[in-house]
């Protein structure tokens, strides 16, 4: 991990206009990289229908993965998103089934459904925060448990099968997934609008700048007169944030919920983050090296699907192989290395 | 040894230009430089940290290439970092014998450097634990562990940047002692201080360099320290502290009582006045930064009162003092003051982020008070954004008082102002606090550095054990009498005094 | 007098089909416990194998059972750990999926993977005249998918059926939706889908709704959840079957252990289960409201 | 995480030979705990033959968390432990399997099988380490496509399927798991052996210190002469080694490998290493509490065997909450806040 640290050190050549940032370049160039590939496997890659279908598949765990940025980036981590996400899936569903009887099968019952799921969503990322900070446990430790736990409680709230949304419900709310606005699919418009608001908060307010300092030195941190314990917090809030909108759109899509929803998505936008060039370690964050992280993620999984040259059984490795591979290229070390 | 020719970039920026210098067998050679000239950049090529761009290093008139600080070593070319350089999480006698650790057979041989490292540790009558943690250790102890490390190490040159920074007048002796002990045996010794005493009292040649040039290589006898100042500045230096006129009546604008800290600090009690710089003199370890960090909520406090204007205020966390206007600059610039790993404008800004906007930061205004910052600190840096760990250490002191001052205090605590800064510097800084107080506002100066403490305290509180041993003012503030009162022998023993 | 007490070990919920699995076992142990005072019914759950043959010991060890009903987690690397149980001198019954030495087990519930498939297969080309191109979506790389698909390749073989492209697609609803939709946009043409579990293919029937394409082809799911035998019922063209792998399976062995301390019926030897087609017909008779699979 | 930073800094006073060090106590005292509460749930709990078992099982993940252990303490990760058991073991069946033609089922198929496990074993950790060392590129990404890739590979040569070993070898190599030697298991000799080697290499060998130093200060590290790359990437052969030998006990318990062979285990072992009291960042570790945090984690799924009281569905959520409150309790934080 700290060969990162190493790589973020050399200061951007000023040799005048010209010169190109090709560490902030580098998830984007992998990411044209791909789709060059993808393109070269199948015709079909190209096509308006699948570049949408991967974005808005990206959507899910970018979201997320903006919210683990910030947890990264202040020196945290949250392995609980997935249960998360699945948890509050089972919550909405079992409350809007509930509320046909009452409210009928109307905006109102959604909309309900929606507060629901915010206020879930800060809620729980509320109390990893709490808990890691004020019983001053790792978060580590903490979101494990977490996992385990809304996981859970999903499986009991759906007695071990599946929730499933009433399908009137389903016809009102199906636009928040399948919906599009000027062809562009809803879930490509929201996780747009939470990268931008992601961006802004990581780098543009005071908020964002002391996730920075918190991360790469909470002792300095603390002598900033910074609440370090608050902002981490916050950090957890937010990422509960994120994955409370990757909720709300992910319920509609299938609009059903059970204890193997969102398995893995941890992994997935941990994996985003990093791949976006985000540190591990805490320290530096970058909300649009996230955005193509998860991209490329699921561009990866796309392109797999769009050949049989491949073993099925050996996807996985193809899989990792790239990611390795797209992550060496995009740190840009050989190009460094070459030019010497 | 020598260097011939050397030169040395970063990037596209150059730091050193043809620099040549030769050390001897037996003798203390000194750099001289202001921050950011280019010395601790020179001893890392010296010893193999730095590849020179072009140039070449001379060993017994044969030319030599240190790929890296091993064989460097491997030579007999020893560096103490003028940044600390032990891994904090490991104790004392693991850092002395880091990467060279005493085997028997395949094992770590623990009794036998328990052993050295305690001996290393007596014999620089340094009283830490073998076994404590460094990041437990306080600064002055970290850098004779660092000593201690180079020590025992065999060295046929040793190199030592800036080792006196954070080291009290007694280390300093305890230092000199080894390094004249080793001239006599004759180890060829690189020397860099700010502090052109020490110059005097120990070294025999001096080079000075100026902006990454080699200026003039002189004996030392042959120069005085006014000259020592002027080569490395290029220029005169102005009167060194500013005038004051105390003024014993001005009101109390901080009062503090009874403050404790388990273990620390017993029962300080002292006032503030306006426009008043009240120094705190003490032994290492006396309890001033314990007390002050306790004052403004850094530490917890098992008893006391603090008063602000003459109300009892609550101060619970840094935050809460900054709101009653006061500051605090600590001395451990790498732990707890810069974030090495960003470039300027987040660590000038960090403290008091609040000024630059609410909701979004405005990054114009930043760069605005950055432009003033590097105007008023004189802060030099080859590229403005070059992370602040690639510093020179003078450069990182400024910005770090630069940014303590973003705040705009009333009152200004300052743990160790001028470790790391190069004479002409220290002179701006002394007459910049000057200003301060003459703007009405207060400053506390924690300082190991007697002329600095005399030049610049109105009055001067002593401590010893965690207590207030005297508050010296007027003619009872000369050097005497603090040691009087640091080491416990004068001063009320329990009782804390105020006039 | 001691209770006699019945181990049941299953795969913990973590898809649609073990979660039915889950609650037919906890309903069962109601159901018997209710019964038969003198029987205590202890269910657990594992997430993997080797987790599995742990609470086999700890059912031994611990629990003190009197009798081990097993739904193994994988045939082979439980055979020894079920072997070990069936030496401790209890009653064994397995279900599901065999074990890998025979004779271990008294009583063997065997549902039949490769009959799915079978069944499967031999619909889908009745339906399609032997000729037609279909995709397959396959579940997490295991034995019994392997069985399933193996079983269904060779039903078709011999007719002009051009399976365009299997994918795995790990029993999970998500991984369904989104194998799916790049299916439908890499194949122009495709008359059948083969899900062979009705997970999957609630996953396929929205990204065929999506891409509009739902008069150009039919689905073909397996296991019989709740969903599925309700569009048959209702006579949705997209799902015309669906292929039964009931959960249930497990109470129908809990129960049939029971009934070997409770009555001098003997209870041994092999129950399998067929892999019933439900059709439109016979739909209501499968349908159950109140599971939640 | 970095909380626990702060906790280890007080020094312990050095008031005379009677103070504890809690510290270091803490794993053990919560150990103690949950050992009060099965045998307050259960007699049989306390029986030899449930603690025989318990410890049996501690040994799997304990033997990885050993090696886990090395890699955390020297700043890195791995999150390919999981799969490269799953690998290993397949290989090893595939092997034996092809060996008992011509070699016979005897115990030299079982030791070629042996070897072939340790050479797998350090060669994946090889590469996990060069790739990550000398590509420069994030440990957690390159072991999470690692992770990938041997999952994969196993897949692949059980064809989908399970690989199963011949039932004669079971017979020759069924000793290595099931038998003991003066009533104590094979499998917890082992792990009592790996455990003091590990002990001894991390805390009494210049390799160990060096460990501590790469994962407390890269930078410092290398100016005090250590070969940072080379000793990162041994810690990466040592964690391979550990899966081998873990895998060599794991093979003749259950006979079979499949694709879903170890799943998860890098989570457990990576969570055994931080409840013992490892950094997460690095710079420092601890042999015995590693071996104690693996006991824990068994105890835990064992005493949730004990009863039936609590829902099969909520097994996750107990699991999780004694895992976060013995994490609590054995910091200590409680008991400074209480006596203040
Ligand atoms: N790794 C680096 N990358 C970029 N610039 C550097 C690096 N190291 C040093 N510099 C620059 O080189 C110049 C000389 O620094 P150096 O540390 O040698 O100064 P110095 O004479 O030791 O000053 P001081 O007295 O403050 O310690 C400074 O401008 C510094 O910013
Ligand atoms: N984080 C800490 N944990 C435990 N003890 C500490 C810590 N920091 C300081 N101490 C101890 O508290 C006492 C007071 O230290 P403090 O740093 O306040 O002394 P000081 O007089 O300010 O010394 P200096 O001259 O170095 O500024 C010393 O014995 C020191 O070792
Ligand atoms: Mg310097
Ligand atoms: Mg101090």
């Amino acid at each position: 991990m700290s060969s990162v640290e190493r790589n973020e050190a050399p200061t951007k050549k000023t040799s005048g206009g010209f010169s190109i940032d090709f560490k902030a370049l580098g998830p984007f160039l992998a990411l044209v990289g791909l789709f060059v590939l993808g393109t070269a496997i199948n015709d079909a890659f190209l096509s308006g229908g699948n570049l949408s279908n991967i974005f808005t598949r990206a959507a899910f765990i970018g979201i997320i993965a903006v919210g683990a940025t910030f947890v990264i980036t202040a020196g945290g981590i949250d392995l609980s998103v997935g249960s998360m996400a699945a948890f509050i899936s089972g919550a909405m569903i079992v409350v809007m089934n509930g509320l046909v009887e009452t409210l009928g099968a109307g905006v109102e019952t959604v909309l309900l459904g929606v507060v629901l799921s915010v206020i879930l969503g800060i809620g729980a990322g509320a109390i990893n925060g709490l808990v890691s900070t004020k019983g001053k446990i790792e978060a580590f430790i903490v979101t494990l448990g977490t996992m385990g736990i809304y996981r859970s409680l999903v499986t009991y709230m759906a007695d071990g099968g599946t929730l499933s949304l009433d399908f009137d419900i389903r016809g009102v709310y199906r636009p928040v997934y399948y919906g599009d606005i000027l062809g562009i699919p809803v879930p490509v418009l929201v996780f747009f609008a939470v990268a931008v608001a992601g961006y802004v908060l990581l780098n543009m307010t005071p908020f964002g700048r002391k996730c920075f300092a918190i991360g790469s030195n909470e002792q300095v941190a603390r002598y900033s007169a910074i609440h370090v314990d608050r902002i981490k917090t916050l950090t957890y809030v937010i990422q509960g944030l994120c994955v409370s909108i990757a909720t709300i759109i992910y319920v509609p899509r299938l609009g059903s919920a059970s204890s193997s929803t969102g398995v893995l998505w941890e992994l997935e936008a941990i994996a985003a983050v990093i791949i976006g060039g985000t540190m591990l370690k805490g320290g530096y964050g970058r909300i649009w090296g996230t955005v193509v992280g998860a991209i490329m993620l699921t561009t990866i999984g796309n392109i797999l699907n769009l050949t049989d040259a491949i073993s099925n059984y050996l996807n996985g490795a193809v899989q990792g192989l790239i990611i390795i591979v797209a992550v060496f290229l995009q740190r840009g070390d050989w190009r460094r290395k070459k030019s010497k | 040894m020598s260097g011939r020719q050397i030169c040395k970039s970063f990037g596209s920026a150059q730091v050193l230009f043809d620099v040549s210098i030769d050390l001897h067998a037996g003798e203390v050679h000194a750099l001289l430089g202001e921050n950011g000239a280019g010395k601790s950049t020179l001893v890392k090529i010296l010893s193999g940290y730095h590849q020179p761009t072009s140039g070449e290093l001379i060993l017994d008139q044969a030319p030599v290439s240190f790929v890296d600080s091993e064989v460097g070593e491997g030579h007999g070319v020893i560096l103490i970092h003028q940044e600390l350089n032990l891994a904090e999480q490991l104790t004392v006698e693991e850092n002395i014998f880091l990467g060279r650790e005493i085997k028997r057979g395949w094992f770590l041989d623990k009794a036998t450097m328990r052993a050295q490292a305690q001996e290393l540790l007596d014999q620089l009558q340094c009283d830490v634990d073998p076994r404590a943690r460094i990041r437990d250790l306080a600064v002055s102890d970290r850098q004779m562990v660092e000593i201690a490390k180079a020590l025992s190490k065999k060295a046929d040159i040793l190199i030592l940047d800036e080792p006196t920074a954070v080291l009290t007048g007694r280390e300093v002796e305890i230092l000199f002692d080894q390094i004249r002990r080793l001239r006599e045996q004759g180890v060829a010794i690189l020397y860099i201080s700010h502090k052109l005493d020490e110059i005097k009292a120990i070294a025999d040649r001096v080079t000075v360099l100026r902006d990454g040039r080699h200026i003039t290589t002189e004996t030392v006898a042959e120069l005085e320290k006014d000259d020592m100042a002027r080569l490395m500045v290029g220029r005169d230096i102005k009167q060194m502290f500013p005038d004051r006129v105390p003024d014993h009546s001005a009101e109390i604008v901080l009062s503090v009582r009874d403050v404790s800290v388990d273990g620390q600090v017993r029962d300080a009690s002292f006032d503030l006045r306006r426009g008043e710089v009240l120094g705190f003199a003490g032994i290492v370890g006396a309890g001033r930064t314990a007390l002050m960090e306790a004052i403004i909520g850094l530490r917890e406090r098992s008893s006391g009162r603090i008063e602000r204007n003459g109300e009892p205020v609550k101060i619970n966390s840094l935050q809460d003092a900054k709101k009653c206007g006061i500051a605090y600059l600590t001395k451990d610039r790498k732990g707890s003051g810069l974030l090495l790993n960003m470039d300027m404008r987040p660590n000038l800004t960090l403290l008091a982020l609040e000024k630059f906007g609410r909701v979004f930061i405005d990054r114009k205004a930043e760069e605005a008070a950055l432009e003033t910052a590097i105007e008023a600190f004189d802060i030099r840096a080859a590229d403005r954004k070059s992370k602040v760990g690639d510093f020179s250490g003078g450069n990182q002191q400024k910005l770090l008082l630069a940014k303590v001052m973003e705040t705009d205090p009333d009152i200004v605590i300052i743990d160790e102002p001028t470790r790391g800064i190069d004479i002409g510097t220290k002179s701006e800084i002394y007459h910049f606090i000057g200003d301060l107080t003459d703007r009405g506002k207060s400053v506390i100066l924690l300082s190991s550095e007697m002329p600095e403490m005399l030049g610049l305290s109105d009055r001067i509180a002593v401590m010893a054990g965690g207590r207030i041993t005297g508050i010296l003012m007027g003619d009872g503030r000369n050097e005497h009498e603090i040691m009087r009162h640091a080491t416990g022998i004068s001063g009320k023993q329990g009782a804390s005094v105020h006039e | 007098q001691e209770k006699i007490k019945i181990g049941v070990s299953i795969p913990a919920a973590t898809h649609g089909w073990a979660g039915g699995l889950n609650w037919h076992a906890e309903q069962a142990e109601k159901r018997i416990e209710a019964t038969y005072p003198n029987i205590d019914v202890i269910v657990v759950s594992a997430n993997g194998a080797t987790e599995q043959a742990n609470d086999l010991e700890d059912l031994v060890s611990v629990q003190n059972i009197d009798a081990l009903v097993v739904l193994p987690f994988e045939s082979d690397p439980l055979t020894v750990p079920v072997q070990q149980v069936k030496e401790a001198g209890k009653f064994v019954t397995v279900v599901d999926r065999g074990l890998s030495l025979p004779g271990i087990e008294d009583v063997y519930v065997a549902g039949n993977n490769p009959e799915l498939g079978r069944v499967s297969g031999e619909y889908i080309r009745k339906r399609l005249d032997d000729e037609g191109k279909i995709v397959i979506l396959r579940g997490i790389p295991t034995t019994v998918d392997t069985e399933r698909v193996d079983a269904f390749i060779e039903s078709i073989e011999g007719s002009n059926i051009e399976v365009l492209d299997m994918k795995h697609a790990n029993w999970n609803r998500d991984d369904g939706y989104e194998v799916m939709q790049d299916f439908l946009s890499r194949f122009p043409q495709i008359d059948a889908v083969w899900a062979q579990d009705d997970d999957i293919a609630l996953g396929v029937i929205e990204a065929v709704k999506q891409a509009d394409r739902t008069d150009e082809m039919f689905i073909v799911g397996g296991a019989g959840m709740k969903d599925i035998i309700k569009r048959v019922m209702d006579g949705d063209k997209l799902t015309p079957i669906d292929v039964l792998y009931p959960p249930a399976m497990i109470a129908t062995a809990m129960e049939l252990t029971a009934l070997k301390f409770t009555s001098s019926i003997p209870v041994e030897g092999r129950y399998i289960l067929g892999a019933t087609v439900v059709t439109q017909e016979n739909a209501k008779n499968f349908y159950f409201p109140d599971s939640p699979f």
